[in-house]
């Protein structure tokens, strides 16, 4: 007999301030970043060269193709089509696999090259290209991890819609996850020029 | 109000029996005991670590413990006193039992997520504790965490890291919380300017928890990292910046600071008007000094790297802006003792408590701004007079602003009543014996001994042991408080619903009030929370 | 007491934004390809706004919403500016 | 109480009375009239209150505007002289201070090295800090000073003696288990008395070449004892092969008078391989024939070198801050006591396996040079290692502690 009060519009905030957190948690690696690049322009610059640009242009196409899916797939719901919605849930959930799976490629390749936080090699490099690559592996690892997290949500979700748990009356549920992913977009939006884009 | 005084409100009513009844509840009021009982147990132990630490300090030399155990013990002292008993003590526990109340609600906007943000502090004690006996020993970096030692130690320093990360979320989910349940779910009538100011701190302080404390997770993951990988980002050798990483860990702990002290000048500003009957001097002045203090907190964050090596440039934004804080809490103390003129003013133990706050703070405060001069502050940096200035802020402020809550509060929540003239003698004992403890640990600052140190030149012997000495009175006092406190709340003389004859909502609904606070329809309000024209204080 | 639940965003509104997002992709990767030195980084971090607002007000839906939470937004860059910024008075003048 | 006269302390202290002064008269002020409402305004006297004032916008102002100039005058009071702390005098002297855990290292510009900081009254001197390991915190209570020794990152302070004694100089950042024993002091002495500690340990006997070879300062970059510096040391030269670029290519030479004239005289001439042509030429008129015979019968070992040519164990284990550490006198601190040290057997654990030796020349050795390889039990394994140490260091230090 817990309250059920029901306020769709506080779920929402409660969301964005849960966004909010996140920028500021990854906020902290930007402010490395930047600072670092102050310290070592040039040897960034070199270091980027090292990334696989192939790699990052992929990655951010399938994202900003999967923030387009997710968006789409609340518009379903909130037009009652509920298959069209499940379908493009779970087209957002492929991308992000293909997601994980490039980058899965990316770093076996850089690791293969033995650059890896703490690697000898990496130290010999210089300090700005280990700066680089020891702030490079933490962010996108920790973003790689919020992809985990939000591809994880929008299943749940997923599985609610098709048990009518969540409806065209009551999709707060689908839209916080389609909020956090969009936020795993944004992050990814900053990473990539940042870190591959350099010259 | 004929309560029988067999009826309990929420502590019988609820959907589950027995002990299921609290770890599965969503009720705003069990998350604030279950909250509160941790944080005293929390604050019991701490205190006894601090209490070692004195004993230690008593003399020069080797007291009682060796070299690498004082560090432990400072460290866990430190680290539990602030991450587990100050961060959350007012906001965790008083909050959530009075926020919703307060505004008129039934619960907070996210009942699970609040039992959640308690699972998660609870697992951060957990990890703490296991941190102790667990890996390579006791964490001995200071609460602090600075590198590059706090990356070389052989001590078990990931999981003490990882369990103030785990606190640190738990307080942003109250956070969270707390700022959706005071945009949303005010009740009506309930405007901007009816809110009493406990609401408005802890809106306040609701917005540092959210915006602030990501950072210190991000930078006590990137400690911990440092530590698996040895990756080196903060090792000058491989392009870090040692300088760095304290300023990521100042971006939260200064603001944290204030998450420590506005929830108390909440209580303060609520406990003043109350026993002196009177509205609160400057009600708008005092609600916004409290975001004042909120938004300028965050930018002052470099006062404590004065003698890092940091830029001459930053130390002069800095110092400049240090400053800029103390004038909204110079602000909240003129509109308190204002509100004392003309009254009618009652010393019940919560007043005393309130009165001492407000001299603790404004020694602690104005400390605070010798410390925020460059030229001073290099003197006294890591002096014991910093451990003074934050003992006088975070106990004589935040400590004993929750003591003031306690004694105001909690006979609300058990519906009974303590002794009042042990409640003072308690109070006497712990206000003499403060201050001769932490005046001597100024004092010997000024003259220059380092804090963190075990072992000391003879000069500063009679200071020490003077402290020392003040720590045992102060003991005496906190004992008999919480030994009267207990007993009162558990035997004392049953109470109605307004003792104090206070004017907030939480005194218009039965003690202890019942599951959802309020009768069928929701309460409406149609006066501010200071008018006490034709309140009843009822006899008890 | 759900008030406002917002309409449905029609398809093509976000097929279109999805389309802007990609030219923009392209234009950081053209311009990130001629040297531009320091401007460089800029650029790149301007198109990445640019982007970031569109995912933001649309995808996210924060045109529907209310004020308060623009001013949240707001509020939140703000101090991330701060925190940013204050940091940087010390690394460039060290 | 008597302030101290010297310039940096001063400048603190105007400004530490200056705001201690302002808050005392704040917190009096405050504590009074709370103290008159709560007497005056009691309950017992007025059962209800007799004003219902919500606040008044002039108070209001009036206790913004105050405390905002009077926190502005403290902020620009503490930032100028601030400055002053900053600002290093002209002619300051500069000795380097090595922080590493648990012990203080100071080197002056001859390369003489001091675990205490000698310095004369009445010169400004300028520190700089470096740390080898964490951070530490050169923090000097008399003189009002303190900065971090960051790894990695150069920083200094400032101060003048104006009165002969011994200051405490405390590590003021925490930097493990012997952080509170990481003391030591200033020795402000009259410049009379300093300049006699500038002088070699014992005047007498001390061969001319050795006095000439310190007044010129070569050992700021030939080292006496063998260890390697930017250039070559100039242990028992006599007779030792030397490769040499003549002219581009390189030829071997055997040291001897003409060549050692020669290398002082003009050393362009014949560069010793390995090393950048940086030495300056010394003619007649700054190095005499005289004092250059005396210099090259000196370094050929023509006569007997005296004491000062050995290295001194018991010195370097002083300068070096061992013991920060360890004890003379068999009292336990956080290693084990040098006092009998030479005919103890110890209990070590050594990669894992835990066996019990006799402490010998060798057994020593390792343990100063990588401790980590065998840990005495029931010691915690914080020593660091003894990398920066040449072996004829080391060397002299094992003899010393053999003899305890
Ligand atoms: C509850 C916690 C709390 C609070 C509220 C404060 C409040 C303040 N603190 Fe404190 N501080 C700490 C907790 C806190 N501090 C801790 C934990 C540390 C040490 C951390 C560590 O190193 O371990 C620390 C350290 C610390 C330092 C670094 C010292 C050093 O290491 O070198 C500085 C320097 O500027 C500082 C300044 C201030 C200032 C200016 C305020 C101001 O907000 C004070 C404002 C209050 C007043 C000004 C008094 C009340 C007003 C009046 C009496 C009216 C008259 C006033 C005027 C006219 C101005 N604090
Ligand atoms: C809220 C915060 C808080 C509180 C309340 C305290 C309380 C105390 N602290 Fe605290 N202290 C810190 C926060 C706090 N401390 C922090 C953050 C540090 C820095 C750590 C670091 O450097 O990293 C520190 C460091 C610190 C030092 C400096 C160590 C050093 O730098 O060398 C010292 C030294 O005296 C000290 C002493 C004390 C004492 C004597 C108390 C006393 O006030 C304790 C009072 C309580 C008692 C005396 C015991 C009372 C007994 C009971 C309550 C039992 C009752 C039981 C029943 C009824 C069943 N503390
Ligand atoms: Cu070195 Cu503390
Ligand atoms: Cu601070």
């Amino acid at each position: 007999m817990s309250i059920e009060h029901r306020d769709d519009t506080g779920d929402r905030f409660g969301m964005w301030l849960f966004l909010y957190t996140e920028v500021i948690l990854f906020s902290g690696l930007f402010i490395l970043y930047a600072v670092s690049l102050s310290k070592f322009p040039e040897q960034f610059s070199e270091a980027s060269h090292k990334l696989n640009i192939y790699f990052g242009t992929i990655n951010t196409l399938v994202l900003l193709t999967s923030s387009l899916t997710i968006a789409l797939a609340l518009s379903a719901l909130q037009m009652g089509r509920k298959k069209q919605c499940l379908i493009l849930c779970w087209t957002t959930i492929g991308l992000a696999i293909v997601f994980l799976i490039n980058k899965y490629f990316e770093w076996s390749a850089e690791i293969g090259h033995g650059i890896y936080p703490g690697s000898e090699q990496l130290a010999e490099m210089g300090p700005g290209v280990a700066a680089f690559f020891n702030l490079y592996y933490f962010t996108a690892g920790l973003h790689g991890l919020h992809v985990f997290i939000g591809a994880t949500l929008i299943a749940v979700v997923a599985v609610m819609t098709a048990k009518d748990k969540v409806t065209s009356e009551r999709f707060t549920l689908l839209e916080n996850s389609a909020l956090y992913w969009h936020l795993v977009d944004l992050v990814w939006i900053f990473v990539f020029p940042l870190y591959y884009l350099i010259l | 109000m004929s309560k029988s005084t067999t009826y309990t409100g929420f502590w019988q009513e609820s959907p589950r029996p027995g002990i299921l009844g609290w770890l599965l509840t969503t009720d705003h009021k069990r998350i604030g005991i279950m909250y509160l009982c941790c944080i005293i147990a929390t604050f019991i132990v701490g205190a006894c670590l601090g209490l070692a630490i004195r004993l230690e300090l008593i003399a020069p030399g080797r007291t009682i413990m060796d070299a690498q155990t004082y560090n432990a013990t400072f460290t866990l002292h430190g680290i539990l006193m602030i991450f587990m008993f100050l961060i959350p003590s007012i906001p965790a526990a008083f909050g959530n039992l009075l926020l919703p109340i307060h505004i008129g609600a039934r619960d907070v906007s996210f009942p699970k997520l609040n039992l959640l943000s308690w699972y998660c502090y609870m697992i951060g004690a957990l990890l703490a504790v296991l941190a102790i006996f667990s890996g390579g020993g006791t964490p001995d970096t200071g609460w602090t965490f600075y590198v590059p030692f706090s990356t070389q130690t052989t001590t078990n320093v990931s999981m003490a890291a990882f369990a103030a990360f785990m606190l640190g979320f738990s307080s942003i989910l109250t956070g969270i919380n707390f700022v959706t349940t005071v945009h949303r779910l005010r009740c009506k009538g309930m405007t901007w300017g009816r809110m009493p100011l406990f609401v408005w701190t802890l809106y306040a302080t609701a917005w540092i928890q959210v915006l602030a404390t990501p950072m210190i997770g991000i930078t006590l993951v990137l400690i911990i990292l440092e530590r698996v990988f040895g990756a080196g980002l903060f090792d000058a050798a491989r392009g870090g910046d040692p300088v760095l990483y304290q300023h990521l860990f100042w971006i939260y702990s200064h603001p944290a600071v204030y998450i420590m002290i506005l929830p108390g000048m909440g209580v303060i500003s609520e406990v003043i008007p109350t026993f002196a009957r009177k509205p609160l001097f400057g009600y708008w002045a005092m609600a916004l000094s409290s975001l004042a203090i909120a938004f300028a907190g965050s930018l002052v964050w470099a006062h404590h790297m004065y003698a890092s090596g940091m830029s001459d440039f930053a130390i002069l934004v800095f110092s400049f802006l240090t400053f800029i804080v103390a004038i909204p809490s110079a602000i909240k103390v003129f509109n308190w003792v204002s509100t004392l003129y003309k009254g009618s003013i009652e010393l019940a133990p919560p007043m005393l408590f309130a009165l001492a706050f407000i001299f603790n703070f404004a020694i602690g405060g104005l400390g605070g701004l010798a410390l925020g001069a460059a030229a001073s502050d290099i003197h006294l940096h890591d002096t014991t007079f910093v451990v003074g200035h934050f003992h006088y802020v975070m106990f004589g402020g935040g400590g004993f602003a929750l003591f003031a809550a306690m004694h105001y509060w909690l006979p609300k929540f058990t519906g009974r009543m303590y002794n009042h003239k042990t409640a003072m003698i308690a109070w006497g004992l712990l206000f003499v014996g403060f201050n001769i403890t932490y005046m001597a640990m100024q004092a010997v600052g000024i003259m220059g001994m380092p804090r963190r140190y075990n072992d000391y030149v003879p000069e500063f012997t009679t200071l020490n042991m003077v402290s020392t000495v003040g720590s045992w009175v102060m003991a005496i006092g906190l004992i008999i408080m919480f030994v009267n406190l207990w007993q009162g709340l558990r035997r004392g003389r049953p109470i109605g619903m307004n003792p104090w004859g206070a004017a907030t909502l939480e005194w218009t609904i039965p003690s202890p009030p019942p599951l959802e606070n309020f009768g069928v329809e929701d309460p409406v309000v149609t006066k501010g929370p200071y008018e006490f024209k034709g309140v009843v204080a009822d006899e008890y | 007491m759900s008030e406002h639940n917002h309409e449905p965003v029609p398809y093509r509104t976000f097929i279109l934004i999805w389309c802007a997002l990609l030219v923009l992709t392209v234009i950081t990767i053209a311009v990130s390809r001629v040297h531009l030195g320091a401007l460089n980084i800029w650029v790149a971090l301007g198109v990445a706004s640019i982007k970031s607002s569109l995912v933001i007000f649309v995808f996210m839906h924060l045109r529907q919403e209310s004020k308060l939470f623009k001013i949240g937004l707001t509020t939140m860059l703000v101090i991330l500016a701060i925190f940013i910024g204050l940091t940087f008075t010390d690394v460039l003048y060290r | 109480m008597n302030l101290p006269t010297n310039p940096t302390a001063q400048a603190v202290d105007s400004v530490l009375i200056y705001i201690f002064g302002f808050s005392l008269l704040l917190l009096l002020g405050i504590t009074v009239v709370t103290l008159y409402f709560i007497i005056k305004y009691r309950r017992s006297k007025y059962p209800e209150p007799t004003s219902e004032a919500h606040g008044s916008f002039w108070l209001e102002a009036v206790w913004t505007l105050l405390p905002t100039l009077i926190v502005l005058t403290m902020f620009w009071y503490g930032w100028t002289n601030y400055l002053g702390l900053r600002n290093v005098p002209e002619g300051a002297m500069e000795v380097k201070a090595t922080a590493r855990m648990w012990s203080w290292q100071f080197e002056y510009p001859d390369g003489r090295k001091a675990n205490k900081l000698y310095v004369p009254v009445g010169q400004p001197i300028k520190v700089d800090l470096v740390s080898t390991d964490v951070l530490h915190s050169f923090f000097a209570p008399a003189f009002r000073i303190k900065r971090d020794a960051v790894p990695g990152m150069q920083s200094h302070v400032w101060f003048e003696a104006t009165e002969p004694g011994s200051y405490d100089i405390f590590c003021a950042e925490f930097c493990g288990t012997g952080h509170a024993a990481m003391i030591t002091t200033i020795e402000a002495l009259p410049p009379e008395e300093y300049a006699a500690w500038l002088q070699p340990a014992e005047p007498t006997g001390e061969p001319r070449g050795l006095i000439v070879i310190n007044e010129q300062g070569c050992t700021g970059c030939h080292s006496l004892d063998g260890s390697e510096g930017i250039a070559p040391s100039l242990f028992q030269l006599a007779g030792q092969l030397r490769k040499v670029i003549v002219a581009g290519q390189s030829k071997q030479l055997t040291i001897d008078e003409d060549y050692l004239r020669r290398a002082i005289r003009d050393p362009e001439l014949e560069m010793v391989d390995g090393f950048d042509p940086m030495m300056p030429a010394y003619d007649a008129d700054t190095i005499s024939d005289a004092d250059l015979q005396a210099v090259i019968d000196y370094l050929l070992g023509k006569i007997e070198p005296s004491q000062t040519l050995k290295l001194d164990g018991k010195q370097l284990i002083e300068n070096y801050g061992c013991l920060g550490c360890h004890s003379q006198d068999g009292s336990e601190l956080v290693g084990p006591s040098f006092k009998g040290i030479g005919e103890r057997e110890v209990r070590i654990d050594r990669d894992g396996a835990n066996e019990l030796i006799k402490v010998d020349r060798d057994y020593l050795i390792r343990a100063i040079k990588q401790p980590s390889a065998d840990i005495v039990e029931g010691y915690p394994p914080i020593m660091p290692e003894g990398d920066y140490l040449s072996d004829e260091e080391v060397e002299a230090m094992v003899e010393h502690l053999l003899k305890q």
